[in-house]
């Protein structure tokens, strides 16, 4: 996470897909993530309204060391997107050095070729055995290639909104996830390392 | 009585608005708003002659699909508008839609009196005892103990009987329908439309959404076939007692009766003056 | 009977010979002449005799009146009436002036025509119903939600009323905008001797039809001077209103430059026409370093004063701007340049005083003379006022 | 039993093309033409939406489409 | 699930650990905190959690909640049960907010405290329900008819949103007048980290008894400083309540005296605490020659755009007014002294640019910056502005 | 039946306020405010625990001449400020008194959604069939075919029966009485303030000034002495036909069932959140 | 008849003045009591008030205070 | 009636009374007399409110050649009182050399020697019959006292106003008031040369 005095150390991610995939939930567990377990300031926006209806959906978090002044998003640091609509409306705000983590079964066409594309959905389905915790397993990811946030924190926080009976679930689907998203990192940090050659 | 109506709905969506709706998958609004269609259809009227007008809501959401003269009013004052609508051009048939929360909690006042007035207007509520666009609050229909997102521990109010207070407002026709009975439903809004005075059709649909989420009930679809099990025919009713209707819901013509109308008896007042000037005129004339 | 019913129906607008009648006689009246052929409303003092008399005329012109269930419903009605094509009314006062401002808002959102006439008594609340005030002013101008750009007139005779109700019809009709009056109880109540024009003197406005098909017809097009035709319901248009942000063909949408080209419309088309849309009544201001600033009933006790001042040889003028929404800040902009006092004398705790100070670039003094306890300002009032300032 | 067949054979004669159409792009996949056609018509595709399997079954009673809330069924006989 | 309820029960009011939560969620957890225990409401996007999270948090605290059926009932049993001796709330969004000017003038004519939170969304009329705005700045100082001197707070930010829902009823007892917090869609629904205060470090101001017996008791007394003691309905006091213009014990009077010390107590009880009611941050302005003058949500893309300019080498600071209304004119005529160019940031066409160019005695550039797609100003967009007047 | 009445209202009179009171030498209203206090004094209530609620108009103008906690609020919003009032100190016993115009026209949202929710207040309509206050326009309750200033050629417009409007909107206590009928009308209110729910007395009244003067009724004492003539006791209606009926009111007890009040339904939640919270500190002690 | 006659006496006992008084201050001579006493207790003054002239007839029935709208007439008796 | 530039020839009449002895409809007569029928700029006001429901009653004329610009009355230039109480409470509002005018009957203490008081009332009640014409009487009177108005104008303004059948009791009042006035005036010309002496 660079810092500069500026911006205060400001960390803008958003988390995209379709309507029903528990984005805007993710969200929410991810500022809590940050904002209580570990300390920064954060700001969690989405979009409301008829556009909310169904169709696109997304969640906004803006991070911060310091004071957060502006509370929306500007240029995105991180970009996620579990469908090809989000990421072909979405990869525009995303800085030229921020990450895209897209779900590689729905999102074929990738813009850029810096891009962890990992299996969210199916994972959720497979090995979980419920597609409903793909958002789980895509914000661990998330937290697990940015590195902004702690496996301990994400878990406390998914745990925390969920509901009694679904612990197990959950932890699995954080786990996966953490794994999905450390694996993808080593990968593309050799990558990165022959790109930059 | 099956009718030509697959391609009949068509004709009168509006060309310009894209579909599909904005409706959740499944919401009985839009199975209402074709029985609508059907019955301004049935009785051969121009569309040029058709006015629609609603409040807001997701009910109130109907005009802006359909090829009348429509207007999307404030919540509530629906039926005000279509009073200065209907008076100003007496020609065209006025119909409000409504919610539930649209229709009887904000805008409860104009209904009884545009009711009492004996206005010839057609007045259709699609209740589905919530608010189904703000997120799922109680209506003055949503019965007792059941929970909303602003009854969290089961509703306390008693609600309307909304046929009954349109009754003894003044509504010269009352009647209820129900999503399911789709055919059916058409039929009684045409009569309602047919009548000569302010009628009333309460029409019982489902938001699966907000109401069903709330209170586990199911889909849409287990909503909506919920619907036969509930209603009696009002010629069943009559032969029921109190008890076996409790819970229940009469649907069919529940009243009808004629008393003078607004619009007409207004005519009568400028007619008098026009005879008046026409006998002034031949008398200076002679 | 039935002969002296005659005789009253056709007398009821006698055109060029003196009348005596009040204000709210005349603004039914000045309804009348302007076209206007449906009237809803509430009753409220000082404003009920409008509706009165209009229940007992309109029959008699194929209009329509109905008295609705409170003024919410009131102003719905006469949007809906204007919308299927009648020139539309309603008069209240202040409670019911509030009670209309949601609606209101639709009226401007919407660009329906018609006029409101508020016939001021004193607020806040239920205050001094049978009391005269200025109290409404800032209100007719931000009352309700959100952004729009009222046209709001302040007559100050009995032939005021007359006069410029007419014109609220025009300027309504011109912009599609609802006008609101502003009279007040001794306008209301006050009679004078009016003599009626004859229809040819009369400047109707009416807005155009469209000329163009059904199927290219825009009920909200954004034109190059941001006026527009109106198709009304019934005419074979079949055109959707709402009051939620819309395209030029009244569907809602979500696009962002449509939203700001209707929005910045509903500015625009009040405040690219100031020119019109400014209506002031200058007096002795040539030489003048001393500028009252009144409006309705205050600027007749202002004119008296600027007399009585002028033979005690001070340099006085007054501005009475008719139309004061959209403010006219041109000519009071050009008077500040000129002058060292403005007294603004009104019938509330200063409120217009703000539009003149908002105008000020140097050291000009503007003061207030406010009277709020249900008397109009007296002559001699505005007179002490200025002498204290020049001891 | 003569009736019964003829219709059937008329039936079949018409029926070439599916009985009731839907129109994808409107449909919301709500399911209430699945679950409450009489004949049980229809089936599930595999992005779940209704799709005409039974065709030969369907009486033309027009329940699917007057209870399809998005005007998304259309019969391509009536 | 009994457990899981008492688990939550206890966990609604978490002190100084850091919770997550919504501008809309803030402000209810305010208003419990200040004492609130009466709301009343009708639902309205973007305002609704509030009352859904007060209906099920009052009863927890022996407080009620009702869903009436519009909001000027809303708006009429909050006053009611003000009178009855509850603090009590309302929440609502533009609309609901012009239907309830009329009785909001009765809360200012009766002296009733109460706090109304409105949510703002795109306006006039329906407009933009799920979308940001600032349009009702002068609506909330100008909506209702009379004349009256609101206090309206602008939070802009979650904790804000808590802090001032706390201090609006604070201020509300003290002063016996309705508090508007001016919230919108972006901070209700913006979810922040917010750390609530304890019990001791909130600073709850509660109307005082009155200590004579009841035959002395003046409900509407006209104290030196014009703020007074309350006693409640049911507390032996029998006092009479009216929206018409009243005398000190509340009846209604027709003298002349009477009337004006009334409404002149209307406006001296705010207007002469203007110290008490100004509440201004005001940020790098000691060296400014720019000064950006901006409040609510927009303030928080000004501070950024200010820290970026700064590092551009522009003398620009902020000032930033959390009570709006009574606008903070001794603070903003006192900058206006220093700066030769103001920038007015405003999610409207310019409506709280009047109040600083009311303030203006000299020629200093005053501008605004508008937008109204429903989006937030962003940081760039007030930076750009400032390029291009200094290019 | 007679009381020691006249001294005993002199006890609820404001010492403050001087007489004559504002209304026409033979105004109705006076009379029900008598009838009203007398009422109160039969309960024995403490003074403080009287709240008396109002709106606008003539009949509006009562609370401020009673010596109790007294509200006179806008027009036609009583009763949502007496339900505040109600709620937030539900000891009070909470009257509403309000006129044809302020109750039902611009009022009538208010007053069917209160009945509806029946929460317990007891609301009094003094029924002039006219706008008193503002000089005679016609109201939701004046008779078809009448004059009113704003009706110069007779009402069009139906009127609605308020008592039956009471009744299907929810009221589980609905009376008529009449000025004339001045000790039933006390006992009639007496017992709609003991009912615990919302309850309904609507009493005619005369406006000779403006209805009377309009539709030449003539004199108070003539208005008042006709409604004995078209008065039946509900006893008595009960035997007769509808055309027997016709034109005349039904006077005495109309209606009474008993169904869950509002402001128990509410104190229930609470009290249930009260016990958990004391089994919690029970369970935390031991 | 006794009974009546001992009414009568006390009656006569008691009425050494007016059985009602009013309180002309408040008063508006509407003449709803003048009219309404069963037994034409009232007469009216000069001035059009009402003024009690055969005080031994009242009854106490209490229609007339019952029905006065100023609250001007107290019994003297009651 | 004196002319001055400033005021235009503003001449003030004040007619006050009790509530219900038509001193509303006499001033809208009086202002129709002076403006329809003799042609001057006429305003006329009158108290609304609460105060006007029975109670003091009162009507005030302004009469001009010219524009008039303040509508209300200021200074009266004639007061006619028919009640001793709206005499007391409004003879401060007349101008030193005001005429006053009474009901000689209802008005006993004239705060002024320099008045005009006639039998309006009982003229109106013993000579037409009834006491409802004493507004038109007195009317008549002030038009024959102040001089402003001619006999044929007041005729006319009144009988415009006069339901039908009750002309003759109109013309008749008016007859008597006129004449009631002009010998009054008489009167007082002599006896104000006798004060002039
Ligand atoms: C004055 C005002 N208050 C509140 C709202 C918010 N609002 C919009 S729709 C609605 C209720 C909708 O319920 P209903 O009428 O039953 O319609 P449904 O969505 O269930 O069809 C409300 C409260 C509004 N738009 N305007
Ligand atoms: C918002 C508002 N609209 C209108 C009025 C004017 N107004 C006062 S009282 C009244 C009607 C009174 O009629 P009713 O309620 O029948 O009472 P009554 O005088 O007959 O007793 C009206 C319309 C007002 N005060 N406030
Ligand atoms: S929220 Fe309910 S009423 Fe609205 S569209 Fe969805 S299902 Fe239908
Ligand atoms: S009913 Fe209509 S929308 Fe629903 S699944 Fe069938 S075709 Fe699709
Ligand atoms: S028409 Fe009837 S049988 Fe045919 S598909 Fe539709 S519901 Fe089934
Ligand atoms: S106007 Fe009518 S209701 Fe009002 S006080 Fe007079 S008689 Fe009574
Ligand atoms: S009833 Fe009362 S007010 Fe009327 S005349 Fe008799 S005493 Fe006077
Ligand atoms: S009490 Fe009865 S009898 Fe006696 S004066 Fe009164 S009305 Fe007449
Ligand atoms: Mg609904
Ligand atoms: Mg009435």
């Amino acid at each position: 996470m660079k810092k500069t005095e500026e911006d205060n150390g400001r960390y803008e991610i958003r988390l995209s897909g379709s309507g029903g995939q528990g984005l805007v939930l993710a969200g929410v567990i991810l500022a809590e993530a940050m904002g209580v377990y570990e300390g920064k300031n954060v700001t969690q926006t989405q979009s409301y309204g008829p556009e909310a209806r169904g169709g696109a959906s997304r969640s906004d978090i803006v991070i911060s060391d310091g004071e957060i002044y502006y509370p929306k998003t500007t240029e995105l640091d991180l970009l996620l997107c579990l469908t090809q609509e989000s990421c072909d409306g979405y990869f525009g705000d995303l800085k030229e050095e921020g990450l895209l983590i897209v779900d590689s079964d729905r999102v074929r066409q990738l813009p850029t070729q810096k891009a962890h594309a990992l299996p969210f959905i199916n994972t959720a389905r497979e090995k979980v055995g419920t597609p409903v915790v793909a958002n789980v397993v895509s914000l661990a990811a998330v937290a697990a290639i940015s590195g902004i946030c702690s496996r301990e924190s994400i878990e406390n926080a998914v745990l925390d909104r969920a509901p009694l009976g679904t612990e197990e679930k959950n932890k699995m689907a954080c786990d996966l996830g953490f794994k999905l998203g450390l694996e993808s990192r080593r990968i593309w940090s050799e990558k990165k390392i022959a790109f930059d050659n | 009585m099956v009718e030509q109506v697959s391609n009949v709905t068509h004709k009168y969506l509006r060309p310009k608005k894209t579909f599909p709706n904005v409706w959740c998958p499944g919401c009985g609004i839009g199975i209402a708003m074709g029985a609508l269609i059907r019955a301004i259809d049935s009785l051969n009227f121009n569309k040029d002659d058709v006015s629609v007008v609603s409040g807001i809501g997701c009910t109130a959401r109907i005009p802006v699909y359909l090829d009348f003269n429509t207007l999307h009013t404030t919540h509530g004052r629906a039926i005000a508008f279509a009073t200065g609508v209907k008076l100003a051009n007496p020609k065209l048939h006025v119909i409000v839609i409504s919610g539930d929360g649209d229709l009887l909690a904000i805008g409860g006042n104009h209904f009884i009196h545009a009711a009492r007035r004996n206005i010839d207007i057609t007045c259709i509520l699609v209740n589905n005892y919530i608010y189904g666009m703000t997120g799922g609050q109680y209506s003055p229909t949503t019965p007792f103990a059941k929970n909303a997102s602003t009854a969290p521990y089961g509703m306390i109010e008693q609600s309307f009987d909304p046929s009954d207070l349109a009754k003894s407002s003044g509504a010269t026709y009352v009647a209820r329908g129900t999503v399911y009975h789709a055919s059916q439903l058409s039929r009684l809004i045409s009569q309602a439309i047919s009548h000569n005075g302010f009628s009333f059709v309460e029409v019982i649909s489902n938001c699966h959404t907000q109401y069903g989420r709330l209170n586990r009930e199911g889909s849409a679809v287990k909503m909506i076939q919920w619907q036969k099990e509930y209603a009696v025919p009002a010629s069943a009713a009559a032969r029921m007692t109190r008890e076996e209707l409790e819970g229940k819901f009469v649907t069919g013509k529940l009243h009808e009766v004629f008393r003078p109308e607004y619009v007409s008896e207004y005519q009568k007042i400028i007619d008098k003056f026009n005879e008046e000037e026409e006998e002034n005129r031949q008398l200076q004339e002679s | 009977m039935a002969e002296v019913e005659t005789k009253r129906k056709k007398s009821f607008y006698k055109e060029n010979v003196p009348l005596l009648m009040q204000g709210n006689e005349a603004c039914a009246l000045g309804a009348l002449a302007a076209g206007c052929r449906f009237f809803a409303g509430y009753p409220i003092t000082p404003s009920t005799e409008i509706a009165e008399i209009l229940s007992r005329l309109l029959p008699r012109v194929g209009g329509k009146f109905i008295q609705m269930e409170d003024e919410i419903a009131s102003i719905a009605a006469i949007i809906g009436a204007s919308i299927a094509g009648a020139k539309a009314m309603t008069s209240t006062s202040g409670p019911g002036y509030s009670l209309m401002q949601e609606n209101l808002g639709y009226a401007y959102m919407a660009e329906v025509p018609c006029v409101i006439v508020n016939v001021m008594r004193g607020g806040p609340s239920t205050g001094l119903p049978t009391k005269v005030a200025q109290g409404d002013v800032m209100q007719s101008k931000w009352g309700t939600h959100g952004d729009y750009f009222p046209i709001v007139i302040v007559p100050s005779s009995v032939k005021e009323c007359f006069d410029y109700t007419v014109k609220a019809f025009s300027l309504s009709e011109e912009y599609r905008i609802p006008v609101t009056v502003l009279s007040d109880e001794v306008l209301g109540h006050m009679r004078e001797i009016v003599k009626l024009p004859s229809q040819e003197e009369l400047n109707i406005v009416t807005v155009p039809k469209p000329y163009e098909p059904p199927e290219w017809y825009k009920h909200f097009e954004i034109t190059p001077d941001f006026r527009s035709p109106m198709a009304s319901f019934g005419e074979g248009y079949r055109f959707h209103l709402t009051g939620l942000t819309h395209d030029e063909y009244g569907f809602p949408t979500a696009s962002k430059t449509e939203i700001v080209r209707k929005l910045e419309k509903l500015r625009l088309k009040t405040m690219r026409h100031l020119d019109e849309l400014t209506d002031v009544r200058v007096e002795m201001m040539d030489d003048a370093h001393i500028m009252i600033f009144a409006y309705g009933s205050t600027a007749r006790a202002a004119r008296q004063a600027i007399r009585m001042a002028r033979k005690r040889r001070f340099k006085v003028g007054l501005i009475q701007p008719r139309i004061i929404w959209p403010f006219p800040d041109q000519i009071v902009r050009e008077y500040l340049e000129r002058v060292d006092l403005v007294i603004v004398p009104e019938l509330n705790q200063g409120q217009i005083i703000r539009e003149v100070k908002r105008l000020r670039y140097r050291h000009v003094k503007i003061i207030g003379l406010n009277r709020f306890d249900g008397e109009l300002i007296t002559p001699q009032q505005i007179l002490d006022k200025l002498k204290e300032e020049r001891h | 039993m003569a009736d019964t067949e003829k219709v059937e054979v008329k039936k079949k004669w018409k029926k070439r093309s599916d009985p009731v159409v839907i129109y994808k792009k409107w449909c919301k996949a709500c399911f209430i033409c699945v679950e409450m056609c009489p004949q049980k018509v229809f089936d599930t595709d595999r992005d779940g939406y209704p799709v005409v399997t039974r065709g030969l079954d369907c009486t033309q009673c027009s329940i699917c489409w007057l209870h399809c809330p998005e005007f998304a069924i259309t019969s391509s006989e009536k």
